[in-house]
């Protein structure tokens, strides 16, 4: 569709959640196009402006979703819940909550039992899978998630879920294992 | 308006002729204006409106197959990518289907029917035009939604899991599964109100055997569409709950089941089918007596092969997954049910062939239609017979022989007898005849053209070609087969697009018409071309199946409806007699607002589930102020002795 | 309307080559398909004919009249065309019946569709260390049934060989199976049948039918674990793959590569196409699809890497390697 | 009118009868023995082997288990039914950490050692000196990375003390042996690789100059194995695989399984597809037993990796079943799995009680064995022939065990299939019962039993290996069995092959127990109750609040002043506590492989901790 087209129906675009949402550039990286204005109004700039694209594209969330699970990320975080790994749909973030900070996680590692996926994963597949991760924690917006995955269920139906993050109950010590 | 004296209020052999004819203008006329335009509430209007809104998708979903074609004219061509490929397929199946195949057979029931039936207009005529505007509204954010790249693309019957939440992301089957919503909608109230008409509404004395057959195809098709769409749109419905809000309904792990959505979108799909080709039996039955100058031959059979028809279009949908691994028994059942439904329609076939045959054939351009759809569709009729049997669908399913089969009942079943209609009842809707000469030309390259696009199909089918593929490999044999394919397309283009510029043309440039051109049988004809805004002065009445030709300009009319008043004659089902004199709505702007408010609900629901219940409110207001009782300002009504 | 006439003889012959073409021939079913199509197709002409000489006389005819003997033929007509039909069915049905009851010998085939590749076990019942997983490719021995158990790992797949047999759904939640016996010797390529997203054109793969001793013999050399390298560059690829992005998700026998979520890369130089039937196999598609494999099958799970020319090199010349 | 009144009142009586359902569902649930108390003497009782006891002065405790037969059983008696009642906590010591505290207290002398979850602190107390004072403290620094690759929280199960000498295990799989008074390090052995996996949480056994650790992960694909390592110089002896060929295995020329089904060659290798056994599981993280007249060492190996079973076809040998080898070579003698091609993640490493038990009549030599499988086995310590296979827990994804043949029989109905969810599979993944280990009481003939009542549905998904990530591909919800409690406490009578008594507890019990020959058994429970019980009857004596769960091992001993005292650890954590030490957000029932959602309310019942608590009776 030519661009004039599109530009001439960017009103609309708004009430249809912005049309970059839907972009399927299988590529992994999208164009860093300007993100959609309504998303920038609801959230700070960001310092990379990769975020945003990765962030605010369905299909890239969606193939967060698949990497989510075939890493074995579920192993450890189960589907959001934790386990041997921290929680990731709370409020409680240990390394930071922002893309980057996961990205950074994810890629690096962490000290306390979080390998480094570096080198086993490429630089689009993280930054998809950090997408992901920040959508268990409704930091995406909710158009962009979808509202099952075909498998076990794992949470009742979305009118009965709570919206916005679940503020779980801080420990009175703190974090780290070793006092 | 003036005063008038109350017993000249109704028509009569002394209130007539052109005294008649302006009161009647008077009380019939709507409000001028845009206001007045979208508060129109005449069959005749909202027909039109209906008609050129679906030709438009069909030219529109024409040139997406257009861009199909030259995408698959080379192998492993790189004109458009993947996703753009995958959108258009599914947009251009999705439009010609819910769009505009089924709609324009509305539209031109919603015009002619009336006119049949000799009555002044359709039973719930606010319903009718909140059909026509949920229609439009479902067909504007679809387009709206592919042209931001939101287009859905998981194909016309979006098959879960693929259309599920997890494979599908983003909004894009989310706008399908509404669109669904919205047409099936529009798709139910058109059938209440064309069955209505029908059953309810005929001139005295048309009983059901002496009704035109066009009225009984419409007929079938209105009861089949109230049986098959909730089918679709509950499917649909749960579709986007599993979507939205996290229901399991196709999710096999947890107790749903992925054939679900198929054995429900199936059992409408079938009907859907059928809904569209009844129709168009219903023109080529019109035609075909036209302009064989007789009858059609025996009427009973034809009048009972549509209602087999119908019933047996619920009977066999599972003939659209004998690959899906369901017991093998039950196959067969399925074989037999697919091989029986042909039997009907080879009976209708050998009646327009005997009608022609007994009658004195004249080859105006509708005839060049009617008979171009019989050399067509008995070929696809017998492929189908073909795909009815399972070890052939086996090897033949969701492969290009499919795709030309229903290319064949569908162009050639479908779209054929339209166009045939069209030129038919052109002078009725504007006055004007289309050009003979170009009609022809428009036939000849639509004829060719479909050939020439959708037989070799059948061959690239058997050489394996599966269906929906964005490109294919070199050297499978299938390279010729598909640039013959493209070429075809692009003549069959240049018919339509024949057609369509002979049709504006001819808007002002056309011979006029008087009242019956093609010296036809129907009522249709026994009013000015094009009718007046109250159809007839004074209600027919009918003693045989061809009124015109056998009273001619003698035609017995029935008087004593009000003149000052909308007002309608309401006659008994079986023998129409003449029961009661029943006010017609007067135009009125909210039915189109309760359109903007459930379109508004529905598409908003897409985005948050609580739309429905946010949207629940203005929806209510404007159906209670759409329903509100008019307590009626004229007097008391004198019985009639 | 004369031109039809040869168009419909067309229809017969076509399709009775190539290697993806039902009346191939390479099958039990394929064969059986082709004794149905016959009849149908010869009934089918028939009528068409009757219809179009009725018409071409209807419309010729000048005279009127004759509703008596239309009334006799309409008679006639129904009586042979409801006639015909049944006969049709039971036909179809006799023949179904007949596939349908193909013996079982023991060779099991387990194939999971995946989103655009293929997963195949060999399984041979009571020795699991016999079993054999490979992608993209079909072995089979001719002259024996083989029952091929299908399940998809995410959306509805079909699996479909057109020169030997009819298709069957691969459907996530169902166990659905078929038996399918190969007839003739020969190397012959299927495709996905039901669309299933943005890939669905590129999910092939090739078909070897060959004698009972040459299977064996190639499932004997399928089971042994991977060749290993022997040039400085295969080693130097071997490096590469075996600890990097590529072991993540593809497995290679006797290698650290272990990740099972895509094709199985053991034997990956003896197969006959890339990307499940993207590419053929030869070093330039091989480079092309290993530089940027989004570009050759835009969609599919396998991301851009973004090798360097040298690890590129060392990459596929240790692929190349893995006959 | 009179049908309006009609259908108000059946209204009305509906909404009363709900309402008197519900409160009496409220109030059924909580804490309750409902089990009828009565009296129980067995006939013919089962009696301890004569060498079973370890060398050392009675009233001490050098290794977890209490002796090599892994009785955990105490002659001091000074404790009784009459008095525990006056029970009061001696002295109580913070470790400092906030991880599942699951070891034993070993007292050696006048000096208690403790050892602490990551980062696995030594402590030696001293005894003497009022609130018993740190004597020495070792740090062992373990790689902080360990903690991502234990599947169940940073545990430690205990040391073992032999002759001077304390043997202890890091989580990163470091032996270590320190000399018991000093706390210096004599040596330190390296035996796992945490980058593909491999942790150790289990505590070693020291007998016959050897000391003996297994490796975990089987979680994490890891190919388990059973490591001897000399006492005096820390050299790795021997080391038996549990999977790949028989040469890895130590299977030899006397090995001598009783059952058909695990007679082979290379079994290991060919009940797996292709190279699965590679990463096959079969580790070794539960106990380990010794009988000294036979020089064996029993013991069981853990589940098949991955818990997918589609994914590893065949018997998957020799996971889920239990080793009867010589101490000194290591070579194997019998092998018995009691779960072929396991289909549940139900490892076989419990406790193997060695008894000399009377069966039909003929006292023979056995191990009493309560499965994971929810089955108590009876098994000849000679042949490895099963001699019964009992239900101690509610079972429906097994319909028995054949006696004939040894096969563990499954339930069609509950086999895990893909593209399914499979509900009611019972006994869950922990099992009839976890690793607690069970305590046998040779005055009462009884083995107390502290297990589980949890089932789960189990959905399978596709596993991806990628060494050092967890390698399932199946995604569980645990709940409740039938009864809503989800631990229960059973004397099981081995003789009469039936339970003598049960006490169902709220919370599922992941405490040991302890009996001593007062006739009294300790055990304790996840919201922190220390329970003492009469052994016949199974009456509550005595409870006492401590500030977290018990995931822990009683042990007694006779302090310096000559008074009996009871220790144990009070810190919540394991498998199941997981969710309070790591914290957990509800809204996901698979959380902590799926046990999280059967003990939503333990936060709420268990603050985090760390502590020791002694009790004894007041001077």
């Amino acid at each position: 569709m030519p661009s004039p087209c599109r530009a001439s129906l960017l009103i609309v675009a708004l009430l249809a959640g912005g049309c970059d949402q839907m972009r399927n550039d299988p590529r992994g990286h999208p164009l860093p196009e300007t993100p959609p204005l309504v998303s920038t109004v609801l959230s700070p700039v960001r310092a990379d402006p990769r975020a945003a694209d990765y962030q605010n594209n369905a299909f890239q969330v969606s193939n967060g979703q698949l990497y989510y699970h075939w890493m074995n990320c579920t192993g450890c975080h189960s589907e959001g819940g934790g386990g041997i790994g921290p929680s990731l749909m709370d409020v409680n973030w240990r390394y930071g909550s922002t893309m980057e900070d996961v990205v950074q996680s994810i890629s690096n590692g962490r000290p306390n039992g979080m390998p480094a996926f570096g080198g086993k994963m490429t630089a689009a597949q993280i930054w998809q899978t950090a997408a992901y991760v920040r959508s268990l924690s409704q930091h995406v917006p909710q158009s962009i998630r979808s509202g099952r995955s075909e498998g076990l269920s794992v949470g009742e139906p979305s009118t009965l879920r709570d919206p916005h993050p679940y503020r779980a109950v801080t420990p009175k010590q703190d974090e780290a294992t070793v006092k | 308006m003036t005063d008038l004296d109350p017993d000249l209020a109704r028509d009569g052999p002394e209130l007539t002729g052109e005294e008649l004819h302006r009161r009647l203008t008077l009380a019939w006329r709507r409000p001028a204006g845009l206001y007045g335009w979208l508060s129109s509430t005449d069959h005749k209007e909202i027909g039109k409106r209906y008609i050129v809104t679906a030709f438009g998708f069909f030219l529109v979903a024409g040139v997406l197959a257009l861009v199909m074609r030259t995408q698959l004219a080379r192998p492993e061509s790189g004109l458009i990518t993947a996703d753009r490929y995958n959108q258009i397929f599914t947009m251009h199946g999705t439009t010609m289907m819910f769009l505009f195949a089924v709609p324009v057979m509305e539209a031109v029931a919603i015009y002619v029917i009336p006119l049949m039936l000799g009555t002044r207009n359709m039973a719930f005529a606010r319903l009718n035009a909140f059909s026509f505007w949920m229609y439009l509204f479902g067909g504007i954010m679809l387009w709206v939604a592919f042209a931001l790249n939101v287009g859905p693309d998981a194909g016309w019957f979006a098959y879960t899991p693929l259309s599920g939440p997890e494979f599908s992301p983003g909004k894009r089957v989310d706008i399908w599964a509404q669109m669904i919503t919205f047409t099936e909608v529009a798709g139910l109230a058109a059938a209440v109100v064309m069955a209505t008409t029908i059953l309810k509404q005929r001139a005295p004395g048309m009983t059901l055997a002496k009704m035109p057959l066009f009225a009984w195809s419409m007929l079938v098709v209105a009861l089949m569409i109230i049986f098959a769409l909730p089918a679709v749109a509950l499917d649909s419905g749960m579709l986007i709950s599993d979507r939205l809000v996290g229901t399991h309904f196709f999710n096999p792990y947890e107790r749903g089941d992925a054939l679900l959505w198929q054995h429900l979108f199936w059992f409408f799909g079938h009907p859907e089918v059928y809904i569209i080709f009844l129709p168009a039996t219903g023109f080529i039955s019109e035609m075909t007596a036209t302009f064989s100058r007789r009858p059609v031959f025996a009427y009973p059979a034809v009048v009972l092969s549509l209602i087999a028809t119908g019933l047996l279009a619920f009977g066999l949908w599972v003939h659209h997954m004998f690959a899906t691994g369901l017991p093998r028994m039950g196959y067969a059942f399925y074989t037999a049910a697919s091989m029986t439904v042909a039997i009907p329609t080879g009976i209708q076939i050998f009646c327009w062939v005997a009608t022609i045959w007994l009658g004195r054939p004249v080859y105006r351009v509708p005839m060049l239609w009617v008979i171009g759809f019989i050399v067509t569709f008995v070929i696809g009729g017998l492929t189908g017979v073909m795909l009815a049997s399972v070890p052939l669908d086996l090897q033949l399913h969701d492969t290009y022989f499919v795709v030309a089969h229903f290319h064949y009942v569908l162009i050639g079943g479908a779209v054929f007898p339209l166009l045939g209609a069209t030129t038919y009842w052109f002078p009725k809707f504007t006055g004007r005849l289309m050009s003979e000469a170009w009609g022809k030309v428009a036939f000849a390259l639509v004829f060719c053209g479909f050939h020439l696009t959708f037989f070799p199909m059948h061959i690239t089918g058997m050489m394996g070609m599966p269906r929906r593929v964005y490109t294919y490999p070199a050297g499978m044999g299938w390279d010729t087969l598909n640039l013959i394919s493209s070429i075809g397309a692009f003549i069959l283009a240049a018919g339509f697009a024949t057609f369509i510029v002979n049709a504006l043309v001819c808007l002002r440039k056309g011979r006029v018409a008087g009242p019956d051109p093609w010296d036809a049988a129907g009522l249709e004809w026994a009013t000015s071309s094009p009718p007046p805004v109250f159809n007839f002065p004074h209600i027919p009445a009918v003693a045989s199946r061809t009124p015109l030709w056998d009273e001619g300009e003698g035609l017995p009319v029935m008087t004593g409806l009000r003149v000052d008043e909308r007002e309608h004659l309401t006659t008994t089902v079986i023998e129409a007699i003449p029961s009661v004199r029943e006010p017609s709505p007067h135009p009125t702007i909210w039915p189109l607002l309760s359109a903007i408010a459930i379109g508004v609900t529905f598409v908003a629901s897409i985005f948050t589930p609580w739309a429905l219940v946010v949207g629940l409110v203005p929806s209510a207001i404007a159906l209670a102020i759409w329903f509100w009782p008019k307590n009626p300002t004229v007097p008391p009504e004198p019985t009639i002795e | 309307m004369r031109r039809l006439a040869p168009l419909v003889a067309l229809l017969a012959l076509g399709g009775c080559h190539g290697q993806q073409a039902v009346l191939g021939g390479g099958g039990r079913d394929d064969a059986l398909f082709g004794g149905l199509w016959q009849i149908f197709l010869i009934v089918t002409i028939v009528f068409y004919l009757v219809v179009l000489a009725g018409l071409t006389w209807a419309v010729l005819r000048r005279r009127e009249g004759g509703e008596a003997v239309v009334r006799t033929t309409f008679y006639i007509w129904v009586g042979v065309v409801s006639l015909t039909l049944v006969g049709l069915s039971i036909a179809s049905w006799l023949v179904d019946r007949t596939m349908n009851r193909a013996a079982h010998t023991g060779l099991t085939v387990e194939i999971t569709a995946h989103q655009w590749w293929w997963d195949v076990r060999y399984i041979s019942p009571g020795h699991p260390d016999q079993t054999l997983r490979t992608s993209n490719e079909l072995h089979l021995p001719v002259g024996v049934p083989v029952q091929v158990i299908l399940n998809s790992a995410d959306v509805i797949h079909s699996f479909w060989i057109p020169n030997i047999s009819g298709k069957q759904d691969l459907i996530p939640g169902r166990n659905n199976d078929i038996v399918i016996t190969p007839t003739r010797v020969g190397i012959y390529r299927s495709q996905c049948a039901e669309y299933c997203g943005l890939q669905h054109a590129h999910m092939a793969f090739d078909v070897t039918i060959e004698p009972l001793a040459t299977f064996q013999q190639w499932w004997g050399d399928g089971l042994l674990p991977a060749r290993a390298p022997a040039t400085p560059e295969q080693k130097a690829g071997y490096a590469y793959v075996t600890t990097r992005e590529c072991a993540t998700c593809h497995n290679i026998s006797g290698t650290p590569a272990t990740g099972k979520v895509a094709p199985d890369l053991t034997h990956f130089a003896s197969r006959a196409t890339i990307g499940a039937g993207t590419f053929p196999m030869n070093r330039g598609h091989l480079y092309a699809w290993l530089a940027d494999p989004q570009r050759a099958k835009p969609g599919n799970k396998m991301p851009e890497i973004g090798l360097e020319p040298d690890q590129l090199h060392a990459v596929a010349a240790y692929l190349e390697s893995l006959k | 009118m009179a049908r309006n009144r009609l259908a108000w009142g059946l209204l009305a009586a509906l909404v009363i009868i709900v309402a008197v359902a519900a409160v009496i569902a409220i109030i059924g649930r909580g804490d309750r023995a409902t089990q009828p108390l009565t009296a129980y003497t067995a006939p013919a009782l089962a009696k301890m082997p004569a060498a079973a006891s370890v060398p050392g002065v009675p009233g001490e405790w050098h290794i977890p288990a209490g002796d090599y037969a892994s009785t955990r059983y105490s002659d001091l008696s000074q404790i009784t039914t009459q008095n525990v009642g006056q029970l009061k906590p001696a002295f109580t010591f913070d470790t400092g950490f906030l991880k599942g505290h699951e070891a034993a207290p070993l007292i050696v002398g006048s000096t208690m050692y403790l050892i602490t979850p990551y980062p696995n602190v030594v402590y030696a107390l001293d005894l003497t000196k009022p609130g018993a004072a740190v004597k020495w403290r070792f740090d062992p620094k373990p790689d902080p990375k360990s903690q991502g690759v234990a599947c169940c929280d940073v545990v430690s199960r205990g040391m073992s003390y032999d002759n001077g000498r304390l043997f202890m295990v890091t989580l990163d799989g470091q032996v270590i042996a320190l000399d018991a008074n000093s706390g210096a390090q004599v040596w330190r052995t390296p035996i796992a690789d945490i980058s593909k996996g491999e942790t150790v949480t289990m505590a070693p056994l020291v007998a016959a100059g050897k000391v003996l650790v297994g490796d975990a992960g089987g979680e994490f694909g890891v190919r388990g194995s059973l490591t001897a390592l000399d006492e005096g110089s820390g050299k790795i002896v021997w080391r038996a695989y549990s999977t790949g060929p028989d040469k890895d295995v130590l299977i030899g020329p006397n090995f001598h399984p009783y059952y058909a089904q695990d007679r082979g060659k290379d079994l290991g290798v060919t009940s797996w597809p292709g190279e699965a056994w590679k990463q096959g599981g079969g580790t070794v993280w539960g106990w380990i037993s010794y009988d000294p007249e036979l020089r064996t060492i029993y013991y069981g190996t853990s589940n098949p990796g991955p818990w997918n079973p589609e994914q590893r076809p065949g018997d998957n040998k020799w996971t889920a079943g239990v080793f009867a080898r010589d101490i000194d070579t290591g070579q194997a003698k019998w092998f018995y799995q009691s779960n072929p091609h396991d289909l549940y993640d139900h490892d076989d490493i419990n406790e193997l009680i060695l008894l000399d038990m009377p069966v039909d009549g003929k006292m023979r030599k056995v191990i009493v064995h309560p499965g994971r499988t929810g089955y108590m086995y009876v098994l000849d310590r000679l042949t490895g022939q099963v001699l019964s296979a009992d239900p101690y827990s509610y079972i429906t994804a097994y319909t028995g065990v054949d006696l004939k043949t040894g096969r563990l029989q499954h339930n069609p109905a509950k086999e895990p299939v893909s593209g399914r969810v499979v509900r009611g599979i019972c006994p869950a993944p922990p099992g009839g019962k976890d690793w607690n280990p069970s305590a046998f009481s040779p005055r009462t003939g009884l083995v107390y039993v502290p297990h589980l009542n949890l089932c789960n549905d189990n959905a399978l998904s596709q596993p991806n290996y990628i060494p050092g990530t967890a390698y399932l591909g199946v995604e569980a919800k645990m709940y409740a069995g039938p009864g809503g409690n989800r631990g229960v406490l059973t004397a099981w009578d081995p003789v009469r092959r039936k339970a003598a008594f049960e006490i169902k507890e709220d919370l599922p019990l992941w405490s040991g127990a302890l009996a001593t020959a007062g006739d009294v058994v300790f055990y304790g429970t996840l919201d922190g109750w220390f329970k003492a019980i009469d052994a016949r009857s199974g009456k509550l004596l005595w409870k006492f609040k401590t500030e977290s769960g018990i995931v822990g091992q009683p042990v007694t001993y006779r302090g310096p002043d000559g008074r009996q005292y009871v220790a144990i650890f009070s810190g919540v954590g394991g498998w199941v506590g997981g969710l309070v030490s790591n914290g957990f957000d509800h809204r996901d029932p698979t959380g902590g492989l799926g046990i999280f959602n059967a003990v939503q309310d333990l936060p709420k019942k268990s603050p985090r901790g760390g502590r020791l608590y002694a009790f004894a009776l007041p001077r």
